[in-house]
């Protein structure tokens, strides 16, 4: 089973030169981290920034300098900022790759529910509902299972959805799945010492195994 | 030029009533209007709509309206980090719509630009899209949105001009601007008042036609949400 | 007869303070010089500016600073520039009050033709269109017959229209004439020595004379 | 950073051929990517459609390449100004779709922004109506307008940096921005490129991300249209 970070590391090996990609809160945001430094990608923060720098030293932090998690971030050389507006027409227009976000559930269709519990957490989709409409890709970075076991990788979503048929990929804390146009979710690859029977049993939607399913490689 | 220099917050807002429709500027607590906010604390209104990105901390931004049971109505993206906001909410005694925060930003920059409608592919086939007109445009689908234009804006600016033209600074921008021309009363506040002629006409963000008053803040705390370092 | 500096100068009339206000290219442009100097208003050109200034001398001349009609101008302490699509995002949005335009016709009620002549002139609609369709008040400045002789101010337009019952008032050589919310041309003044039987036999419209018709006031 | 940098003129234009969809920023003469277009005379290419404010003048500008013949179709609000332009319309060499310039500029607007469609009250009622949906919010009539998206736009910015984050002066900006963001491929000529961190991120005109090519003109003659003095 993967750590977190392991998910991010996963995650970042999907990363390509001169992407411009858009992490979400949590996971994602960690995936930052480990895109090899010889890629030139761009970071999007939705609250308006382009060029997402490490977070600030303590003479540095700037009140009016922030990501979409609220956390207090620098800007690279190069960096660009811009209205909300203007920030989901690039999200909306397709000028952003990439979206790599959390899911609560995702459906073999590649539907995601990933901002609302009905009756018990309403928090809001902010940018999720805009992200997973436009984005060419999207990834998701996500726990197989919930903690107290149930699935979360469903025949059809049992939450209210984000987007329906957006996501094209999943790396979690056991594999990495491809949602198939058809529907099902793809086994592409193994965590680490995880057996397809043990992927198997924790995946309640359509699971195809269409080939010999590699474990995971970390360099 | 027009001048639109008002004394201070509580002139600015002196005829914002009970019942007003309100956009409020700002993502989290990064950019938002703290004088105004404080006016408005005081004047005590009530049965407020208020749109606005997201609905501030239990004890500072809007989270101080929720607690002083002011707002009838939020329009926002995202609620979370707001414990009486959930309560509220929960309960029914706040009426709450949350929308992508793209369809948001667009259907006040729609408002300000007189564009009653418009196309998003955001929030299809999902619980935003009820009793909205979904429509294909080259094989995809797509909600129409319609716009917002509020009675009041209140927006806040690194820099303004006694014309109004203002300028922000960072993440500080975000819903600002669209505010400022969505809003059929502009207030503007600002960290520093300047008078014409200093602002470069090539950098200003908001130009002075959206913005009726503008004042310059007496303080600011700007409060961080998530104080994330490098060490 | 009013000169074209004339009906300029009656149009200043109507200028009112704190106004953001649109002139259109050839005798609204000269509007500008006759608007009082106590009366603060801000002129908007529609290719991207805030606050026109007087025409440049020989040295402040930048290619980079023209108004609507591609005069070079200069700008005034508080202008702002913006892109096009603000620009009109500030007409359409009703943020400029008051327009003054040029018409080859108007009808009585309101309807106004100013881009085409089919089959000799197809300029182009320009902003007319957006301003026509946006603005509060819709001033018009024309001759109230052609050079030769033909009626401009019509029960309907021949000409194909630029917008539909949204003019208001017409200032021409001859007169001062509003439109009235259910179709007519009010005369509300004449211009000096004009009578209101000579403004009768050039306007084909329905005409209509609710009171005494002052002369026109100069100061 | 992305790098977006090219040699010149000739190597960003390389890959646009006959029967390409181009955008090209400028409000008369004022803002047009004049090294692009003298790149593009080179290569003589034909069947261009074009969407332009403006046809340029007959001997400078998109009028060079009307002069060439290189134009199937014109998308613009005003062409006065061109004897060259008239005489091919007339003769109907050329074809021409005359569209109102807040129409234009938000159809612009809405193609890099992802809006399919929206609706604006300009031309109702009028020959710009013909064959598109009207449809009335809050009793009043608006036309529903499409969005476009161009194969290539050429803009001209005044500084840029090699992620391609532009800034332009004065009246040059108009229709640049929009154009920019609605081009599948963007390509920035600029008066002064310079290395990223040079740029102050909060006056970016056009983020770097919709540009994909940039270089530094060779030299602008910059065409004053009506020079008009004080005297």
């Amino acid at each position: 089973m993967l750590t977190k970070e392991q998910i991010a590391q996963r995650i970042a090996q999907e990363v390509k030169h001169g992407q411009y990609i858009n992490l979400g809160i949590g996971i994602p945001t960690l995936v930052a981290n480990y895109i090899p430094r010889e890629l030139d990608v761009v970071l999007q923060s939705e609250n308006g920034l382009l060029g997402i720098g490490p977070f600030p030293y303590e003479s540095e932090v700037d009140a009016d300098v922030i990501n979409a998690g609220k956390q207090t971030i620098t800007m690279l050389p190069g960096s660009a900022i811009f209205d909300s507006a203007e920030s989901f027409a690039m999200i909306r227009g397709g000028h952003v790759h990439l979206t790599i976000l959390g899911a609560m559930e995702v459906s073999e269709h590649g539907d995601i529910a990933n901002w609302k519990v009905p009756g018990k957490m309403v928090k809001g989709m902010g940018g999720a509902m805009d992200l997973v409409a436009s984005a060419k890709m999207i990834i998701v970075a996500m726990q197989h299972c919930s903690k107290d076991g149930h699935f979360k990788l469903l025949p059809s979503c049992t939450l209210p959805i984000t987007g329906v048929r957006c996501v094209k990929k999943i790396v979690s804390d056991l594999a990495v799945i491809e949602i198939a146009p058809e529907g099902g979710f793809i086994l592409k690859e193994r965590a680490p010492g995880v057996s397809v029977e043990e992927i198997k049993s924790k995946t309640a939607g359509k699971l195809l195994i269409l080939d010999k399913v590699p474990e995971m490689q970390f360099n | 030029m027009i001048q639109k220099t008002v004394k201070d917050a509580k002139e600015a807002v002196a005829d914002i009533a009970s019942g007003a429709f309100l956009m409020m500027g700002g993502f989290g607590l990064c950019g938002i209007p703290e004088n105004c906010i404080e006016a408005l604390l005081e004047k005590g209104i009530s049965d407020l709509t208020i749109v606005s990105n997201n609905a501030g901390v239990d004890d500072f931004g809007i989270g101080l309206f929720l607690k002083k049971r002011m707002v009838k109505k939020m329009i926002s993206s995202y609620v979370g980090e707001n414990e009486e906001f959930e309560r509220q909410m929960l309960s029914g005694e706040l009426e709450v719509e949350l929308l992508p925060q793209g369809t948001l930003a667009e259907k006040i920059r729609a408002g300000g630009a007189g564009i009653p409608a418009f196309f998003t592919p955001a929030g299809v086939g999902t619980e935003v899209a009820q009793g909205k007109e979904t429509r294909e445009f080259d094989g995809k689908p797509y909600l129409m949105e319609r716009s917002f234009i509020s009675d009041f804006s209140l927006v806040k600016a690194w820099k303004g001009d006694t014309a109004g033209n203002l300028i922000y600074k960072g993440t500080a921008r975000n819903f600002n601007p669209m505010m400022a021309a969505a809003g059929r009363i502009t207030i503007a506040e600002v960290e520093e008042l300047v008078p014409v002629g200093t602002l470069d006409p090539n950098q200003i963000h908001t130009p002075g036609i959206y913005v009726q008053r503008i004042f310059q803040g007496n303080k600011y705390e700007k409060r961080i949400e998530q104080r994330t370092l490098s060490v």
